[in-house]
């Protein structure tokens, strides 16, 4: 293979739309025959899984059509966590166990249902009890599987406050009273363990809580 | 964070020719250099490889450096002077013959001198790593992945993105952002001496009769801005000041009692 | 060309991230060899423009090194790294997982929070856990961004990291078998070699590496 199909070849790869012949030549030395150069990689490329194509008046690598299939089938996405629901997670993690009405009062921002939702569906956060106080609120707390994600032995490896200063996320002088508590500490006596039969309701106090 | 030039090698050769010609070494002394990294330009300008090392060259080596930086009136790091002051001891350690050096509490200085050959074999290695890392072709700068945004993308899976530092800072940002609501730290703030004066010579017609300094000087308007205390002191500095230069007169009547000031424009403006 | 391996080259053109040996298998017919398709493909691509590389654990296509001075057009002017920054992401990547008092160790100094802040930031590093230990420090590592950045297979790959592992600069205790000759001993141009009983492992494997 010729330096200059090698050249072509990474700037076709590399470059963002299709390139024309001329953008081609300005990159390479002077005296280089570029159209034939194109024609010899196009004909090492032909009947490959990526083919060398001319289109709108430029030329750049495609997949060949016929493997189509292969692109359309699998395209996943990454379950990205919207920021409210990072948000929540953080507080359900540290604060733990902790109801609907806490965290609004630590966040200082109404807690979107969608967000809670998502984060219980993706098995992050779990219910785990509720408060012994009128109203008998739900508590929320994460689940093995928020410790395997982050890759925590046990909740009390959750950073504290003082790796949020050494990580610079916290300012050296938050006020007296500023603490970050520590969701490993025993749950206390303010809280239920959820009945299996507890949980049907948790639906109607949940949706009666938002609407 | 610092946006250092982009170091190519870490030869330190300007400190080596230095430290060879007597000079004391060039050395940024702040930030992320420390003694150890002095220690290891020197060590290096013995030029033998660091296991062939001599400690005790490398120690004077280091205390000429000291010295040489406080001729210069270098301000030294206090870790600068507790390396200077262990080596010192552990070269007089090394020096003793072998027999009168037994103190059962402390490791040999042997040991302690090939523990610190060690910290500089790893430095030294930990440097290297970090030159070849640079130096190794880099996605962006070297190789580039395909370019075309638009096209069909394959994307790994992966179960879930986000991680513990994202965890941490979504937690620290909100209970940041909630703490500055009621939390603001004040920093003192000095009424400034030419506001007091300016702002007495502009009350001068209405000092006619005695009035005392704690009315005349302003009150902190509640948001920021000066203490009480920086008020009364900036006025009282500027009155003694217009008490100098005959435009105004003092009057206390006993210490600690409060200060009156009058204008003295009006004694002068009758005839 | 088989359809396996244009089918594999279609794929990993396509991929966005590098593909790990699971998601190309999951993405194509049961009994099929992927490694060894791979290893074709990557046979066939060797010292081309373009190369299939294996990064992160996984395999992506990218342009020779050898070519970058053409692509002045797709280079981004990466965020640059300080000095510190740079020891200490060399520190990370090869003694991981490591604690900032550990790091400090190493350098002598005290970690600026900008440097560790800005690897944390560039997603280049991340905590791992804590270590077992009094105080239980969090422990930093590196991110798969990172050997896709420098174009890593794995940790492994680190450049010179087996040989520093044999010759005991890893540790984060002084190895056992580490000496260094009698120091009180006069040096200079007339040193005498080494002798080769006293001759540690380590000078051998550390000098090797390095000449």
């Amino acid at each position: 293979m010729s330096e200059i199909e090698r050249a072509l070849e990474a700037l076709l790869f590399a470059a963002a739309e299709p390139l024309k012949l001329a953008d081609l030549a300005r990159r390479l030395p002077q005296d280089v025959d570029v159209e034939s150069a194109l024609a010899a990689l196009a004909e090492r490329y032909a009947g490959r899984g990526v083919e060398l194509a001319q289109v709108a008046g430029g030329w750049r690598f495609q997949t060949a059509a016929d493997l189509d299939y292969l692109m359309t089938e699998e395209r996943t996405e990454p379950r990205r966590l919207s920021r409210a629901a990072q948000e929540i997670l953080a507080i359900i993690a540290y604060h733990q166990p902790v109801t609907r009405a806490e965290m609004e009062m630590i966040r200082g921002v109404q807690t979107s249902r969608g967000s809670l939702d998502a984060l219980l569906d993706m098995g992050l956060v779990r219910l785990r009890g509720r408060r012994r106080t009128p109203g008998r609120p739900v508590t929320y707390g994460t689940t093995d599987l928020f410790l395997e994600h982050y890759g925590l032995a046990s909740l009390a490896d959750l950073p504290g406050a003082a790796e949020m200063k050494a990580a610079g996320l916290l300012d050296l002088n938050m006020p007296a009273g500023f603490t970050v508590p520590d969701p490993s500490r025993p749950s206390g006596e303010d809280e239920d363990p959820l009945d299996p039969g507890d949980a049907p309701e948790f639906h109607q106090d949940f949706i009666g809580e938002d609407e | 964070m610092t946006r250092e030039p982009f170091q190519q090698k870490f030869d330190f050769t300007a400190a080596g020719v230095a430290a060879e010609e007597g000079e004391g070494l060039i050395v940024d002394l702040d930030g992320y250099e420390g003694p150890l990294h002095v220690l290891l330009a020197l060590a290096r300008s013995q030029k033998v490889d660091l296991l062939k090392l001599s400690i005790l060259k490398l120690a004077e080596q280091y205390l000429a450096f000291v010295q040489s930086a406080r001729r210069q009136r270098f301000a030294l790091a206090a870790d600068y002077l507790v390396m200077a002051a262990w080596l010192t001891y552990l070269k007089s350690r090394l020096l003793l013959p072998r027999r009168e050096r037994a103190t059962p509490d402390e490791p040999p200085a042997e040991e302690a001198a090939q523990g610190l050959a060690f910290r500089l074999a790893k430095l030294d290695s930990m440097r290297r790593a970090a030159e070849a890392l640079a130096h190794s072709p880099q996605l962006g700068r070297n190789v580039f992945v395909r370019g075309d945004p638009d096209a069909v993308r394959i994307l790994a899976t992966r179960e879930l993105e986000g991680d513990l530092y994202g965890l941490m800072r979504a937690y620290a940002d909100q209970r940041r952002s909630h703490a500055a609501r009621y939390y603001r730290p004040a920093l003192p703030q000095a009424y400034p001496l030419d506001e007091a004066r300016a702002r007495l010579r502009g009350l001068m017609p209405r000092l006619e009769a005695w009035r005392s300094l704690s009315h005349i000087a302003p009150s902190p308007d509640g948001e920021g801005g000066p203490s009480r205390a920086s008020y009364l002191a900036s006025t009282l500095s500027a009155s003694l000041e217009l008490v100098k230069e005959g435009a105004l007169e003092a009057r206390q009547i006993e210490p600690f009692h409060d200060l009156y000031l009058r204008s003295r424009a009006r004694l002068e403006a009758r005839p």
